[in-house]
């Protein structure tokens, strides 16, 4: 439990414990009252809890749901411990809050053992002589293999697989598309009897916009509205129009 | 006797690579068939006596079912300062009520870990696998099926236990009825 | 001399742990500023001969780059053996990845894991079918009728799962603790 300095109205300066979480804040409170755990004075403790709360909330502490939730289990309890016992056998209401502080409280006492087991070994440093041949290489023992080391080692895998592989044209957003393309390369084609689709394609600043102009014409092609000719390999590509306008009613929808 | 203080030599080299401890097993595995339980035995019994005296920065530690060597606690300001680091990074208070609970409730759920320290201990677990002083182990069967969580061999290690039966136990004051220390 | 003998626990502790050569400046200023070059040398000569003997498995030498604790060359057989010892219990980083392809991504063939691991496998996949954590699973009808491998019941034996479907998804493990800090 850490601390943090408190001008509060109780005294001078009042130091405000850092809890762990509400039921740290519930044990300090029985503690502080020098009250019984398996007696709790539900009603005291319960204003005292939300008398805390409101001074972690006004020095900007956050306040976990957690301790929401607890302040209205004691309220519920309060509520319960007001109305008059049915028999003899009813349970106390209390009873569960109880076994989650005594639990709770052995966990502290729990950690406090192994904080002490750690304060007496620090300071041990294990012994690692080099080996004349260079350091072994990193492995692991399969003892200590979990699906946690299993999915860090797939994860390392798919990183590395997407940096190695940038995706390609296919997520590239949608500035150029080959419907637009189409109407457009066909208006030119119209208009200009022959067109250069290579040049025209080797100039475009942005190889997507190269690759729509390409996916325009062979649609165009397939849609029976252009023929291509190329004299050799390699040569320029010439589009020239068949007269068949395509249904750009469909070409829209595709 | 040679042999045994060749064997005495050769454990000494070997848990020196190792960094971590060798259980008798794997030592006398690599020392060969030869090798009696008791020669082990005697061997070891060497080197931790060749190490108790001032001279030595050595100690031999019997640790997580195995022999290590580590360095001497009382030379730790030197070895600290060389290695330029205060001490190991302490746990803080969530990590250890988290680790607490592991260690003796294991094996045990982030569900069960959070209901009894009251707080969402997901980071805290999350740091902890980290620094691999946990471990998954598997899955609970029950509505969600969430995953199950042990203590490692590192956490054997850094606390200088031989197995988890040396936990310390604690005796059950809340039984007694006293009021709640801290 | 206590004092002489501390400094000499304390040398070798540090050199111990460093595991590379250590140069006298850097032992001078962990061991403090009192201590002078001659004291130093002193010390790392007592180092020195406390190893000479028989039941030592260690050396201190003198290299380039300073002094260095190192295993005695005639104890190299017994270093070496250890280590292939260990080796079989041990899983490298590119077996590590293999595995976890083969548990994600299963049925899988070794020419899919060499994509994605952009590496030749072959030699890996070899370890871990000796091993037992993966098996071969028939063959992927597509051209050259590669082997498809799958995980083992030893697979699932070490990670403590009841089966394949209990393998947490990789967005599971990553939200192990992405809310509440500690």
């Amino acid at each position: 439990m850490g601390a943090v300095a408190l001008a509060e109205s109780k005294g001078p300066a009042v130091i405000l414990p850092v809890f762990e979480g509400p039921l740290d804040l519930l044990l300090f409170l029985v503690r502080e009252n020098r009250v019984s755990i398996w007696d709790i004075p539900i009603a005291t403790i319960c204003d005292q809890y939300q008398a805390w709360l409101r001074a972690m909330e006004e020095l900007d502490l956050a306040v976990a749901g957690e301790y929401l939730v607890l302040a209205s289990w004691l309220l519920a309890i309060k509520s319960r411990m007001l109305l008059p016992k049915r028999s003899k056998g009813e349970d106390d209401p209390r009873q569960e809050l109880v076994e989650r502080l005594l639990a709770y409280e052995k966990v502290k006492r729990q950690a406090a053992e192994i904080a002490g087991l750690l304060s007496l070994r620090e300071g041990v440093w294990p012994v690692r002589v080099a080996l004349a041949d260079g350091p072994p290489p990193e492995e692991m023992a399969l003892e200590d293999v979990d699906v946690a080391v299993l999915g860090r080692a797939m994860r390392a895998v798919l990183d590395r697989f997407r940096r190695e592989h940038p995706p390609g044209l296919v997520l590239a957003p949608l500035r150029f598309t080959v419907a637009e393309t189409m109407r457009t390369l066909w208006d030119l084609l119209r208009r200009e009897r022959s067109f250069p689709l290579l040049s025209h394609m080797l100039t475009r600043p942005d190889r997507l916009e190269a690759m729509t102009w390409f996916l325009a014409a062979l649609e165009l092609v397939w849609l029976k509205a252009a023929l291509v000719h190329q004299g050799l390999p390699f040569a320029e590509i010439y589009l020239t129009p068949t007269g068949n306008e395509p249904n750009w009613e469909v070409v829209a929808d595709a | 006797m040679l042999e045994r203080e060749l064997l005495a030599a050769a454990c000494e080299a070997i848990l020196a690579v190792a960094g971590e401890p060798v259980s008798e097993a794997s030592l006398r595995k690599a020392l060969g068939p030869d090798v009696s339980a008791e020669a082990l035995a005697e061997a070891l019994d060497l080197v931790r006596k060749r190490h108790e005296g001032s001279g030595s920065g050595l100690v031999l530690e019997k640790v997580a079912g195995g022999y290590r060597l580590a360095t001497k606690p009382e030379l730790a300001e030197f070895v600290a300062s060389f290695l330029g680091v205060r001490a190991q990074t302490r746990l803080s208070q969530a990590a250890l009520e988290t680790l607490a609970i592991v260690a003796y409730r294991q094996p045990v759920t982030l569900p069960e870990i959070n209901f009894l320290r009251g707080v969402n201990s997901a980071g805290v677990v999350r740091t902890l696998l980290e620094r691999k002083l946990i471990r998954v182990a598997g899955r609970k069967q029950v509505v969600g099926t969430p995953l199950l969580y042990r203590t490692t061999k590192e956490f054997l290690v850094l606390l200088g236990l031989g197995s988890l039966s040396e936990l310390p136990t604690l005796e059950e004051l809340g039984e007694t009825g006293a009021s709640v220390g801290s």
